[in-house]
């Protein structure tokens, strides 16, 4: 069959939100892709020159949809550092638990969205079943299912509710067995063994330098992470070590990369379960929101000239914020705020990657990278 | 207790690095050791003033003897009001030391970190780079794309967003915006106003696409 | 050869209109055409109604709800809604997410790819009006700025549960005005807002 | 032949040729009489099978969604008769059956007022009746969800239909009927009871396996034809898929008439209950294979390549809707359907009751009831596959086909060939009944031996099982080094 080119079009199946693969197919092997994005681009950098500090974490929430959490607190962190905001100790300890859990639930709904890629539905309900669970929990933190604006700058909006420690326990440990349900029904199923291992190599040297972070490099069998390279919160308290993943001689495939995100939501549980033993001032007691235990002070304002910015480690890659403050004239709005996507910069590469497969091999190999199109576009 | 990379070693690294980037960059880069200002933690990062000629031979120097090995992010700012300073662009590294395992046996084995004993050049480290351009039409600065391929698709969308030119850059397209927005129109330049930034204008047909008849007139 | 008509020997669309328009006459003089559109007109309508296909479109935030509707807890599936890839299987067009400058020609495409008894569901607060991005210069304030717009379900994003009302809601208009080719704005009646009563 | 108290096929051939003898015989042309009479039988049996099928393929569309429900952890469809009399939410279509002529409105509109007063879910509080809004299932306990099936049929029927512009018109509107057609043809030759088939033509399951396979030219058809890239991909990986299962099923079948003695399906179960033996129970093998060939054949999930929904979003029929789609969805549902019940056939004794001989009054069960519980119960094994497995890529499946199961039914058609010459023609035409339970204890060890191919020191030391340390097992990756 002559060459020609697929346009994997901006609704389809295999994209798990909105953009378009322009694959070029030689029979069924892929010889050339091309990835085509911003399909929903809605300028929230414009956005956020016009809104303060506390407006700009629900537009943080909505970058990506499937960690919301994760991605509030990673500007909450830029904020404080532009702000040069002191945070009390059980708001940290607060804002790992919310953190953790969302990064979990994350992990659920990548797991969910990859198993219909490989070809299974139950895969993706059972999933979605445990990751109501993750969200009954954040929903009593932040109020809402899926968007919560639970950090503020300086702290986080409100203290654990009374019982959550107690649920948060059961839930946890229901989890970590329901994980063995799902490598039942994955690691020993022979055909998903063959349709992830030996698909989609990737090395670690040529993925860093494609700017490719997080669990996609740890799977590649270096134990790189934000959280202990560039340290912040309380995660040198708790007992926990990255999820390293033991790839081929040719690099990390998919089974790879689904064998450090199935660690990584076993590490995410243990951790939260340590945090809230470890809560300074019990995780029975409540605060009312504003007290001063979970919410220092704060200015509204940013020095002229003053820029923060913060790495954090998101369930998807290292993000990043980048915040210009403006000074009297600009009033409480920052001046330019840049947002590092770790996924506007992986899916290029798992592009490249796909080079050389099959086309049934596409939407595996562009699945196990989780992309989320959300913070991509921006 | 979780290991992880104390203050001291983050510190003596950075000033290890601006040591050697003052006695080679003399002239053209200015390197200072700065720390973060927020949280727990006031962790140190090197920050250079580099003019935009010299960004390419630091950029190389620093991938090559340095094993800075990740670009992070590069972010194009517009300052109107500065005459001299109207572009600044600020790009983000990263020194990560990320390194392929080796084969034992046939087997390979993954790599645990020894933290405690990461010195120098081993050391992960953050970098903000920052170049200030005057007033210009095209402002433009060296591209970096083929040192870190990550890069690549940073700059590709700071030209589409904020319009500044990237020299030597293969293959610059829009990625964000759509492939038939007018050439020149750069968002993220500040003479662009968000739509109804004032209220009054609130229910004119700013986009063009014709308002719903009921709607025309209506004074939020 | 003009376009549309078959190969074969004979045109049998001739033949076909011949006995169509016999057998309309003899149905209409018996009185039993009246008798079958009613009877099969409550039975097809019974049926549209119990089988709604949404297209498997996920936008953005609103389409995780949309799979949180389908999976195990908010069983979409109970309800005859089950979620189809290609948009000629589909009748309903369930835009979850704001519809940028460049989504703005291809959702109208899916729109007219549907085939004819069809209706749109705007979900979520950036499909109804922009939402939180209707400053930006890249999003159209609502999708019935492109497309007829049948229930509006708020929310940012909605529960599943009104995702499940908004399917409610729309069989009560399928039931009460029947399935009105999508052309006839006036026919269609006024859209509905989820949890407006 | 078994006598059977169902003895349809000979009510309607006294039916039918007392019915000639009054209208023909009478005439002129008295001649004719027994042909009418053979005419009049074979149609109305082809009918009634044709409606036995297409009811209870109702039943086997409901128990996969029922089934897939429970594996998920859901309820699945629920959509139940009640909600024909009762409307949405309070909501009803007013009194539509006013508009009947002569009159024959009003004892639908008292039945409708009867209906929801019993079953309905009017009660006298508003907010209750709009609470306890039991539109979708309810108190008619009878299957809930089993008209889900028959509101998605219908449904079809008022879709516009769209051909694609620039598509093949003629073989656009032409395939699905290829596809229905043949798929519709298979059922003249399968027997549902020992007196209730259509067709008993002396070469029955040679016809029937021809016509079974001309189906995937119809999908290549419609692939090709709707001119979009996803389905001719799809129409392609189908014709390479069938090519390289057809040849392991005409083997497996072929073995099985070896051991029965004959082409015709009826002498095949005749021979099954005169044995005593179930084929199931001879060859294994040949079941296994069997069972995962026509998994193959009608491409259901573990080999779904033609309609993989996560690259070629819905295959090969992704340009066709309204009739012609749902006439296919049905189409491929028959033909698993026709899968269910030639496995019940040839491996489990079509319609001999379990004990048989032994249970006294067992006999007195019609036997369709056997044929269709025997099918029902294969059917959960091609649904427990669609929940529990993956999709197997293109390649892995073309390998395996030729390269396993092509081999592995040789080696079943040679045992049914031996077992057939030295065990059954040797002795005295009569299964020993060491050799079923020898046969059958052998095969099970070894299919559990087999299945347990975990490799304890892999999993443990969390490398590969599949060791891709050093072969490129999967990934052909050629072009990027």
């Amino acid at each position: 069959m002559a060459e020609m080119w697929i346009s994997m079009g901006p609704q389809h199946p295999m994209t798990h939100g909105l953009w378009t693969l322009k694959v070029k197919v030689d029979g069924e092997t892929v010889v050339d892709t091309e990835p085509d994005l911003g399909y929903i681009h809605r300028g929230v950098e414009k956005i956020c020159e016009a809104r303060d500090f506390t407006q700009i974490t629900t537009y943080c929430d909505r970058l990506c949809y499937a960690s919301a959490n994760t991605w509030s607190h990673a500007w909450i962190y830029a904020a404080e550092d532009l702000l040069e905001v002191e945070v009390p100790e059980r708001a940290e300890y607060i804002r790992m638990v919310a953190v953790e859990l969302q990064r979990i639930a994350s992990h659920l709904m990548w797991l969910g969205a990859y198993c219909p890629d490989v070809g299974n539905l139950t895969g993706m309900v059972w999933c979605l079943r445990e990751r109501e669970m993750m969200m009954d929990l954040l929903q009593e933190l932040g109020g809402s299912r899926m968007h919560y604006n639970f950090p503020r700058v300086g702290g986080v909006k409100r203290d654990l509710p009374i019982g959550f420690a107690m649920r948060c326990r059961a839930k946890l440990k229901l989890f970590l067995d329901r994980i063995q349900e799902y490598e039942a029904i994955l690691d020993e199923s022979t055909i998903f063994l063959v349709r992830t291992q030996g698909v989609g190599y990737a090395k670690a040297e040529e993925m860093i330098n494609h700017g490719v972070t997080g669990p996609n490099t740890r799977a590649a069998g270096h134990d790189y992470d934000v959280r202990w390279a560039h340290p912040y919160s309380i995660y040198d308290e708790l007992d926990w070590s990255p999820a390293v993943e033991r790839p081929s001689i040719k690099g990390s495939d998919c089974y790879d990369r689904y064998r450090v995100r199935v660690e990584e939501m076993r590490q995410s549980a243990l951790m939260v379960l340590e945090g809230l033993d470890k809560m300074p001032g019990g995780s029975e007691t409540h605060h009312e929101s504003g007290d001063p235990a979970i919410l220092g002070k704060a200015p509204a304002r940013a020095a002229e000239g003053k820029t923060g910015f913060h790495h954090f480690e998101d369930s998807r890659g290292e993000s990043m914020f980048y915040i210009a403050g403006g000074g009297e004239a600009r009033g409480k709005h920052p001046y330019r705020v840049s947002i590092r996507s770790p996924m506007f910069i992986t899916i290029p590469y798992a592009a490249k990657c796909m080079i050389g497969y099959k086309i049934a091999d596409i939407p595996a190999i562009m699945g196990s990278f989780d992309p989320c199109i959300g913070e991509t576009d921006r | 207790m979780a290991k992880e990379l104390s203050a001291d070693q983050i510190q003596s690294a950075a000033e290890a690095l601006v040591g050697s980037v003052a006695e080679k960059f003399t002239g053209s880069a200015t390197a200072e050791v700065r720390h973060h200002t927020g949280g727990r933690r006031k962790n140190a990062y090197v920050y250079i003033d580099v003019e935009a000629a010299a960004w390419r031979d630091l950029a190389t120097w620093l991938a090559k003897s340095h094993k800075v090995d990740h670009c992070s992010m590069i972010t194009g700012i517009h300052w109107p009001e500065k005459a001299d300073a109207t572009w600044q662009v600020v790009a983000h590294l990263m020194r990560t030391g990320v390194r392929n395992p080796g084969v034992v046996s046939g087997r390979v084995h993954e790599i645990k970190v020894d933290i405690d004993a990461l010195v120098g050049v081993d050391v992960p480290l953050e970098f903000e780079i920052s170049m200030t351009l005057a007033e210009t039409r095209e402002p433009s600065v060296p591209s970096v794309a083929d040192i870190w391929v990550g890069a690549d698709w940073n700059e590709k969308e700071t030209w589409d967003l904020v319009g500044i030119e990237f020299e030597g850059h293969v293959g610059m397209r829009r990625v964000l915006l759509p492939h038939d927005s007018p050439t020149g129109y750069h968002p993220l330049q500040k003479q662009h106003k968000l739509r109804y930034h004032d209220f009054n204008e609130m229910y004119d047909d700013a986009q063009g696409f014709g308002r719903k008849p009921e709607d025309v007139g209506r004074v939020k | 050869m003009d376009e549309g008509t078959n190969y074969t020997a004979f045109s049998s669309r001739g033949l076909l209109d011949i006995v169509g328009d016999l057998n309309d006459k003899a149905l209409e003089a018996s009185r039993m055409k009246d008798f079958i559109s009613v009877l099969g007109g409550r039975f097809l309508n019974w049926a549209q109604r119990k089988s709604l296909f949404p297209l498997h479109l996920g936008i953005k935030c609103c389409a995780l709800e949309m799979a949180a509707a389908g999976a195990s807890r908010f069983d979409a599936e109970r309800f005859g809604v089950v979620f189809r890839s290609s948009p000629r299987q589909c009748d309903v067009l369930l835009v979850n997410g704001p519809i940028s400058k460049k989504f703005a020609d291809p959702i109208v495409r899916l729109w007219e790819q549907m085939p004819e008894p069809k209706w749109c569901i705007a979900m979520g607060e950036c499909a109804i009006s922009g939402g939180p991005y209707f400053q930006s210069y890249n999003i159209l304030e609502g999708v019935d700025t492109v497309i007829p717009v049948d229930v509006y379900i708020p929310g940012c994003p909605p529960r599943p549960e009104a995702l499940i009302d908004g399917f409610s809601k729309l069989r009560e208009k399928i039931i009460r005005i029947g399935a009105v080719p999508s052309g006839e704005s006036e026919a269609r009646g006024a859209p509905i807002i989820v949890a407006d009563d | 032949m078994t006598d059977d108290i169902l003895n349809v096929r000979g009510w309607v051939e006294s039916a039918s040729q007392f019915l000639a003898e009054a209208t023909v015989g009478q005439s002129r042309h008295w001649g004719f009489v027994d042909s009418v009479a053979f005419f009049l039988t074979e149609l109305i049996m082809a009918i009634v099978i044709f409606g036995a099928i297409m009811n209870t393929l109702l039943v086997l569309l409901w128990m996969e969604r029922k089934l897939l429900g429970r594996f998920m952890d859901r309820r699945g469809a629920v959509t139940s008769l009640r909600s024909l009399w009762v409307g949405e939410n309070g909501v009803t279509a007013g009194e539509w059956w006013n508009q009947l002529p002569f009159g024959v409105g009003k004892p639908i509109g008292g039945i409708n007022r009867a209906l929801n007063r019993i079953a309905g879910n009017d009660h006298e509080l508003e907010a209750v009746r709009r609470v306890q809004n039991r539109s979708y299932h309810g108190v008619w306990w009878l299957f809930p969800g089993f008209f889900q099936n028959l509101a998605d049929g219908m449904k079809f029927l008022t879709k516009e239909h769209m051909v694609p512009e620039k598509s093949d018109r003629f073989v656009y509107e032409v395939a699905p009927f290829l596809i229905i057609a043949t798929t519709v043809m298979c059922f003249t030759f399968i027997p549902l009871g020992p007196h209730f088939f259509s067709n008993n033509s002396e070469m029955s399951i040679l016809f029937l396996m021809a016509v079974f396979s001309v189906a995937p030219l119809g999908v290549f058809f419609a692939g090709w034809s709707s001119n979009n890239k996803y389905t001719l991909l799809g129409g392609i990986r189908s014709a390479a898929q069938l090519t390289a299962y057809e040849i392991p099923l005409l083997v497996t079948v072929l073995s099985v008439v070896v051991i029965s003695g004959s082409f015709n399906m009826i002498e095949v179960i005749e021979f099954q209950a005169n044995s005593g033996v179930w084929n199931i129970f001879l060859l294994p093998l040949g079941g296994l294979l069997f069972l995962v060939v026509m998994v193959a054949e009608v491409e259901r999930i573990p080999f779904d390549m033609p309609e993989a929904e996560a690259e070629l979003v819905e295959g090969w029929w992704t340009e066709y809707g309204g009739m012609r789609w749902g006439l296919m969805f049905a189409a491929e549902y028959l033909r698993t359907y026709a899968a269910c019940l030639l496995f019940a056939h040839f491996f489990l004794g079509g319609w001999e009751a379990p004990f048989e001989d032994t249970i006294p009054f067992i006999s007195m069960v019609p036997h369709v009831l056997w044929v269709f519980l025997k099918a029902w119960f294969m059917f959960i094994f091609f649904v427990w596959f669609r929940a529990a497995l993956h999709r197997v890529r293109t390649d892995q499946i073309l390998e395996f086909g030729w390269c396993y199961l092509l081999p592995l039914s040789l080696v079943n058609l040679a045992m049914a060939a031996a077992l057939r010459l030295w065990v059954y023609d040797g002795v005295a035409g009569e299964w020993p009944i060491l050799v079923p339970i020898l046969i059958t204890s052998i095969g099970l060890a070894l299919f559990v031996l087999l299945a347990i191919d975990e490799d304890p020191e892999a999993l443990a030391a969390q490398t590969r099982p599949y060791s891709v340390q050093t072969t490129d097992a999967a990934g052909p990756g050629q072009h990027r080094e």
